[in-house]
């Protein structure tokens, strides 16, 4: 068995109409068995900047306290916020530096972009565990979950989705493909992110019940 | 070798008597009729060997056969469910009911065991009561009755969206109004050509065309078929089930 | 019956050359009830006549599909015909896993005919009591041939074998010229008339007794089928049409008379003619 | 074969850890104490590769001390536990990583909440409910999820934790035979007799 | 039936010796003509093989040049049996056999004589025990092979004899009369095609029997050394000039 | 070349190990085929390697079988020819039976299928790579089997190396004109392809030949000889040692 399924765990983003929405499992488990049904592996870099980090949950910490530390300078230096488009370049060479021992994390990144005009831009983009950056248009998967995620994503997303559907597509389509992966699941995080608002639900406000979800 | 030669360091050539050939397929029962399609790319690691090579295959007028895998294994394999079902013919003067060529591809998978056929059948069709089927096979022979199924290269992508427009799984039904248990054919048609364009989008071995069988319970009109271009029917004989297939293209690269 | 001192066992030739057991063995095929095929241009048909031994039992099967491309109608003892048949789709099969083509016809018949031989020479066997018509399609069009116990098999235009055959090779001979531009509902009428020929006095055919196997293009009055025509057999309420088109017999164009002539050629030594229905015995 | 757990209840945690040191087929020793009190009200069960295990307890139970000294006020549980992960997941990618496995539970006196945490020898932090390392795990997961309660009292903890240990004895072929019991809450550590 | 006495199955022995398989196999040829046909005949000349048989047509029925009686034991390989059908199709299946056997050995064409040396002693085995009767039918099989034109009769007792023309069944005697007066040597196949179809029509007696067919095949330059039918207009040719000189003969 | 091992064994004990060696003629390069108006053209090179020896410079891998059908073979030269043995009992059997029922190129793909099927299945395979091709019935048929038994048809087919490096030129050149392209036009784009081959797989030969099957038949040129030209390769850098 990979390393990338050691702890399991899925990351999902998507792009809506001025908005995007990044969603994860809470699962953490050692191989076949389960530890804890809260393990949040998506994490707020800024207002409009999140990241989900699937893979090994040792460097799921290491690498959110890492990117926390090298932002928060980035804050002090500049003197301003992180944009997605800068802080995408600081995960992927985050990353590289340990090109030859590799964090094992694929990160998903997924913001609101400040265009030149002002206004904002949905962003997401993924890297693979050597940083290398994938900008996509409409959806971006990682994690244990990953093709099953691609499949249902590939089916239900379509263009300019209103906050409200891109976080039902969203969810269809994390929680039908995490049914379908042994090492993701046991709830689920959603987070919409508009230009002046997050909205961040967790497992318990939206699944339906029987779904044999963490209690 | 530095100076060139093989014969002091001699490759060892294990044979292995298996392949993998990609493709995916699919069935979806629905209440008097059953949809069962394939892609027909063909490929070995890295190199498509052709764009056209059926995986699905008409057994009788009411049954229809998608084998996903070895190439070499399924084609054998569907040669040799072809011949049993010859021979009930024989003995019979009927064609086998769908449910007994489901238990008799069991056990003729299962009679592999120990060098199995390396392939994944899903059976679809329409059962003696008149209901549509599926039958969902392992490459030995462990098999169930589903109402929709995915298998092969992209299984992992379609059978979650399966999961969820088919079963409406994660989807809370309104008030007074359960989730339908069978969906209407053009539903169901819609829905296995978005699987196959999501499988061919995001899965190498997956496209170049796809094959739709479309079995239609005795006395059911053809209400989902018509319109539909190049439809093509496919049954021998006029007064039992019918069988259909529908052709598209796939993207290629 | 009268017993000949060169006749308990094939392995012995008659000081005439000939082989007594073979000889019985072609009676058996002339006891048991008549079948007629015959082809035109487009299609080969069988018709055969089928028995039952009483009001409570029912009609002994005549015919068996082989393949789509072939099929054959049997005179003589059933369980004989059962092994050959299956020893035909046996044929048949294999040549559709090796090669993936139907099997060629005239092959077909010869593996059976080969396997007969074997019992008319060995010691411990008996010939088969059994004889064949097989219609078989292929790319050279439609084909009919006569399969024997003796382990001969001919192509025909037209042939009868079973009961009182003779009686319907007559008609058959007299107007086999006309059926290659026939059409299949005609062709069947030249069939049934021919069939016909072979019944007792007293009876005739009925939809009960009669089947009709067919190859090649789907006919005016079948109902279902195949677009290519492969073989199949009519049976029940499926004939009544082509019974009904039947020219009644006194008026029968051409018909040869109320004639129940012996099949056996005269001056012959052997077994003497059949003269009823009974069932097949292997010794009287 | 090792067994540790621990598990949350109405203002305090529980934790328990066999007592045997085992070498090869051997058991050593029956009477190991495999539960170190970090701080006033910080406890630590350990298990994992022998001499790891033990050197790597002193080196945090030494540094969670320097900060007391060094601050007059210990550490808290959870930047306590944030810091043992840190020193677990350097050593993980050093050239001569520990390999242990910890469970910490402790008692935040400021804001008079039990903690429990699971750590393994990756680095691997999370906060629980409840907890287990080593083959017991297998048994006592499942149990705690049926009847596990935050809002237990010390006795009805105490019974959920003999559950456990009676499951384990039961079905583990190789069942340590005697436990370590401690808890943590508001009064500081206690050991408790099953 | 004065030879009663003597019968043991297959095994039928005159008080001379002399094997009584051949005398009752050669009256077969006389009797019952339902499975017999009359008269074979073979040609060996310079340049090929033509071999001939007279087919009797015992009904009308049978569909012309359907039911070939000539078979290919190889590709350069034929033979004409007279006698029982069936029997003589044992014997094809039984000499396409060794051929095929000799082929897989040597990987090369079996030569005439090696098929015939096997399958005379096939034919002999079948008069040497009562569990078998011995073949009913006398054999022509003739190729080119790698030391020219050969041609053999294969007799029910399993004697083999080479010829340069051979005749066998009902009509032999006759027929061995005509090609005699042949200069076999000096002739071409294209000529023996013609005079094989010459004896074949004279030999057959119209006032007694039934109608017959002629067929003919032939191995040599001509055919690249293949044993096949005698093509369509040539056959005509033959026979037109056949019944021409069956006028003259009368 | 391989090394087979056989193991003697008693009670599950291994009592000795026995290594035997065998040595492979390959037919290690390419066969290519085409489809194209009248039917089919198939190509290969005269090659039999040993290792990376050349051992065999004039062996013809391209062989009729009946009348409508030709068969190209890469992979282990004694396989081929005991596949060519195989197919010529048939075709001996068949011209026996003489009743004009000749097998055509799809029968004797699906034949040699089952060779190569069976005796996969047996753990024996025939190390061979093969093209099947022909006419018959006025259809045109090209398909391909391996050791495995694993089949596929196409208007293009290659094997081995060709499969990588001409495989792209064939298809380009010929997908969606196979009914358009005529004898030359085949005839062009093979030489270019078997010429791209050789410049770009070491075990090939500049001399190849070419069959095409037509209604009309069979026919397999003799021995082509490509005109080639390495002087270029004095001006390439970058490639291996020389990196200046």
């Amino acid at each position: 068995m990979s390393i990338m399924q050691y702890n399991g765990g899925s990351v999902i983003a998507m792009v809506g109409k001025d908005c995007v929405a990044i969603a994860s499992d809470l699962r953490l488990g050692v191989q076949s068995l389960s530890i804890s049904s809260n393990f949040e592996k998506i994490f707020p870099v800024t207002d409009r900047l999140y990241i989900g980090l699937p893979g090994l949950a040792s460097d799921v910490t290491t690498l959110r306290e890492q990117f926390r530390y090298r932002v928060n300078m980035y804050t002090i230096k500049e003197e301003r916020e992180i944009e997605p488009q800068a802080f995408a370049q600081l995960v992927s060479s985050t990353l590289y530096e340990k090109r030859f021992g590799p964090y094992f994390i694929e990160p998903v990144i997924a913001g609101m972009q400040k265009t030149p005009s002002g206004s904002y831009a949905p962003f997401i983009a993924a890297t693979d565990l050597i940083g290398c950056l994938n900008f996509a248009k409409d959806f971006v998967v990682a994690g244990t979950a990953s093709e099953k995620l691609f499949g249902v994503a590939e089916g239900l997303w379509e263009p300019d989705l209103e906050a409200e559907d891109l976080f039902e597509t969203i969810s269809q389509t994390l929680l039908n493909a995490v049914d379908r992966d042994a090492f993701s699941g046991w709830g689920a995080i959603v987070h919409v992110i508009t230009k002046d608002k997050i909205v961040i639900l967790s497992s318990s406000a939206f699944i339906s019940p029987g779904l044999g979800l963490a209690s | 070798m530095p100076d060139g030669s093989f014969a002091s360091h001699p490759q060892e050539r294990q044979f292995n008597p298996y392949s993998e050939n990609g493709g995916t397929i699919l069935a979806i029962a629905g209440a008097d009729f059953s949809v069962i399609a394939g892609d027909t790319r063909q490929s070995e690691g890295y190199s498509i060997q052709t764009r056209y090579a059926p995986k699905v295959f008409r057994l009788t007028d009411r049954a229809v056969l998608a084998v996903n895998g070895f190439a070499a294994d399924g084609n054998m394999f569907v040669k040799k469910v072809k011949q049993r079902l010859e021979w009930y013919r024989h003995a019979h003067a009927k064609d086998m009911p769908l449910k007994a060529i489901a238990r008799l591809i069991q056990t003729m998978l299962y009679a592999q065991r120990f060098f199995p056929y390396y392939v994944y059948n899903i059976l679809g069709g329409i059962e003696e009561d008149g209901s549509g089927a599926v039958y969902s096979f392992d490459p030995v022979g462990s098999y169930e009755r589903e109402a929709c199924r995915a298998a092969g290269a992209a299984q992992s992508l379609v059978q979650p969206f399966l999961d969820n427009q088919i079963y409406f799984k994660n989807q809370l039904a309104a008030p007074n109004q359960p989730h339908p248990v069978h969906l209407p054919l053009s539903d169901v048609l819609s829905i296995v050509i978005d699987s196959f364009t999501g499988a061919t989008e995001r899965h190498i071995e997956v496209g170049d065309g796809l094959e739709i069988y479309v079995v239609l319970a005795h006395g059911r009109s053809v209400q989902g078929l018509e319109g539909v271009p190049g439809v093509q029917e496919l049954t021998t004989s006029g007064e039992g089930d019918r069988v259909f297939v529908i052709r598209r293209e796939l993207k290629k690269d | 019956m009268f017993r000949n001192t060169y006749d308990s066992d094939n392995t012995v030739f008659s000081p005439q050359g000939r082989l007594h057991q073979v000889e019985y063995a072609l009676e058996a095929v002339k006891q048991g009830s008549a079948a007629v095929g015959l082809r035109s241009k487009t299609h080969a048909i069988l018709l055969a006549l089928k028995r039952s031994t009483g009001e409570l039992a029912s009609y002994q099967q005549k015919m068996y599909r082989i393949d789509d491309h072939v099929g054959i109608a049997i005179a003589g003892l059933t369980s004989d015909a059962r092994v050959l048949s299956n020893f035909m789709r046996q044929q048949a099969m294999s040549s559709r896993m090796v090669f993936n083509r139907p099997i060629p016809v005239n092959r077909l018949v010869s593996s059976i005919a080969d396997k007969a031989q074997v019992n008319t020479q060995e010691y411990g066997r008996r010939p088969y009591g059994v004889g064949f018509l097989v219609i078989g399609g292929d790319k050279t069009g439609p084909h009919l041939y006569e399969f024997s116990p003796s382990g001969n098999s001919y192509e025909y235009y037209a042939m009868s074998i079973g009961a009182r055959s003779q009686s319907a090779k007559t008609y058959l001979e007299k107007h086999y010229e006309s059926f290659m531009d026939c059409n299949l509902e005609e062709l069947i009428r030249h069939g049934l008339h021919a069939l016909r020929e072979t019944l007792q006095q007293d009876k005739e055919l009925t939809i009960n007794n009669t089947s009709i196997g067919i190859i090649g293009p789907v006919g005016a009055h079948e109902k279902t089928a195949h677009p290519d025509g492969p073989f199949r057999i009519l049976e029940g309420e499926d004939i009544e049409v082509y019974l009904k088109s039947m020219t009644p017999k006194e008026s029968a164009e051409g018909a040869p008379g109320t004639t129940t002539a012996a099949d056996a050629p005269a001056g012959q030594t052997g077994p003497p003619p059949p003269t009823g229905d009974d069932d097949v015995q292997m010794a009287d | 074969m090792e067994v540790s757990f621990a598990m949350t209840g109405k203002g305090y945690v529980l934790l328990a850890a066999d007592t045997t040191a085992v070498h090869s087929i051997i058991k050593v020793k029956t009477d190991v104490d495999k539960i170190k009190e970090l701080s006033p009200h910080l406890l630590m069960a350990y298990s994992g590769e022998p001499g790891d295990t033990v050197q790597f307890a002193e080196y945090v139970e030494r540094n969670i001390r320097l900060y007391q000294i060094r601050h007059t006020y210990p550490l808290r549980p959870p930047s306590a536990a944030s810091w043992i992960r840190r020193s677990l997941a350097e050593s993980l990618r050093s050239r001569n990583p520990y390999s242990v496995n910890l469970l910490l539970g402790g008692y935040d006196t400021s804001t008079y909440t039990p903690h429990l945490y699971w750590m393994d020898y990756l680095g691997t932090l999370v906060e629980v409910p409840f907890a287990a390392h080593g083959y017991g795990s297998y048994f006592a997961l499942s149990l705690l999820d049926r009847y596990h309660d935050p809002e237990a009292t010390v006795e009805e903890g105490l019974a959920v934790l003999r559950r456990c240990l009676d499951e384990v004895s039961k079905r583990l072929v190789v069942s340590p035979g005697k436990y370590k019991v401690k808890i943590v809450d508001k009064d500081g550590i206690r050991e408790v007799e099953l | 039936m004065a030879y009663i006495g003597l019968e043991v199955g297959g095994i039928c022995q005159q008080g001379s010796g002399e094997l009584w398989v051949r005398n009752s196999s050669a009256k077969r040829n006389s009797n019952c003509s339902e499975y017999v046909n009359r008269t074979a005949i073979g040609l060996r000349v310079k340049d090929g093989i033509v071999l001939a048989v007279e087919k009797i047509i015992h009904s009308k029925l049978l569909v012309p040049g359907a039911n070939r009686r000539i078979q290919s034991v190889d590709r350069h390989i034929g033979m004409a049996t007279s006698g029982f059908l069936a029997d003589g199709r044992h014997l094809g299946n039984r000499a396409r056999d060794e051929a095929s056997n000799f082929r897989e050995t040597f990987r090369m064409p079996p030569p005439l004589k090696d098929v015939v040396s096997r399958l005379s002693m096939y034919v002999q085995a079948y008069t040497l025990y009562s569990s078998v009767r011995p073949f009913g039918v006398s054999t022509i099989i003739g190729s080119v092979d790698k030391d020219g034109p050969q041609l053999y009769i294969i007799e029910p007792s399993g004697i083999a004899y080479g010829y340069h023309g051979a005749a066998v069944g009902k009509g032999r005697q006759l027929a061995k009369t005509e090609i005699e007066k042949l200069k076999l040597v000096e002739m071409s196949s294209r000529e023996a095609v013609i005079e094989a179809a010459r004896i074949i029509y004279l030999v057959h007696d119209d006032a007694k029997e039934k109608d017959f067919e002629l067929e003919m095949s032939w191995i040599g330059d001509e055919t690249n050394g293949l044993h096949l039918p005698v093509p369509k207009e040539l056959h005509a040719e033959a026979e037109e000039k056949a019944k021409s000189a069956l006028e003259t003969f009368d | 070349m391989t090394h087979i091992t056989l193991t003697l064994c008693t009670n599950g004990q291994v009592i000795t190990r026995i290594h035997l060696q065998k040595e492979y003629n390959e037919l290690r390069t390419s066969v290519l085929a085409l489809k194209f108006k009248d039917g089919i053209m198939m190509a290969a090179d005269t090659l039999a390697s040993y290792g990376s020896l050349a051992r065999f410079k004039s062996i013809q891998r391209l062989q009729p079988v009946g009348s409508s059908t030709v068969i190209g073979a890469s992979g282990d030269m004694s396989d081929f020819q005991y596949i060519q043995t195989l197919l010529d009992e048939l075709t001996v059997e068949e011209f026996t039976a003489g009743d004009h029922h000749e097998l055509g190129p799809a029968e004797i793909h699906e034949y040699l299928s089952r060779v190569m099927y069976a005796r996969r299945s047996k753990m024996n395979p025939l190390w061979n790579s093969i093209l099947v091709g022909g006419v018959k019935d006025g259809k045109s048929f090209l398909a391909y089997v391996d050791l495995l038994g694993t089949t596929y048809s196409a208007s293009t087919l290659a094997t081995g190396y060709g499969a990588y490096i001409a495989l792209p030129l064939l298809r380009k050149a010929v997908e969606g004109r196979e009914h358009e392209l005529t004898e030359e036009e085949a005839r062009k784009i093979m030489e270019e392809s078997m010429k791209v081959l050789f410049y770009r797989d070491a075990r090939s030969l500049n001399k190849f030949q070419i069959a095409t099957v037509k209604e009309s038949g069979v026919t397999i040129s003799d021995p082509i000889i490509l005109e080639t030209a390495w002087g270029f390769a004095e001006g390439i850098r970058g490639y291996g040692a020389q990196t200046q």
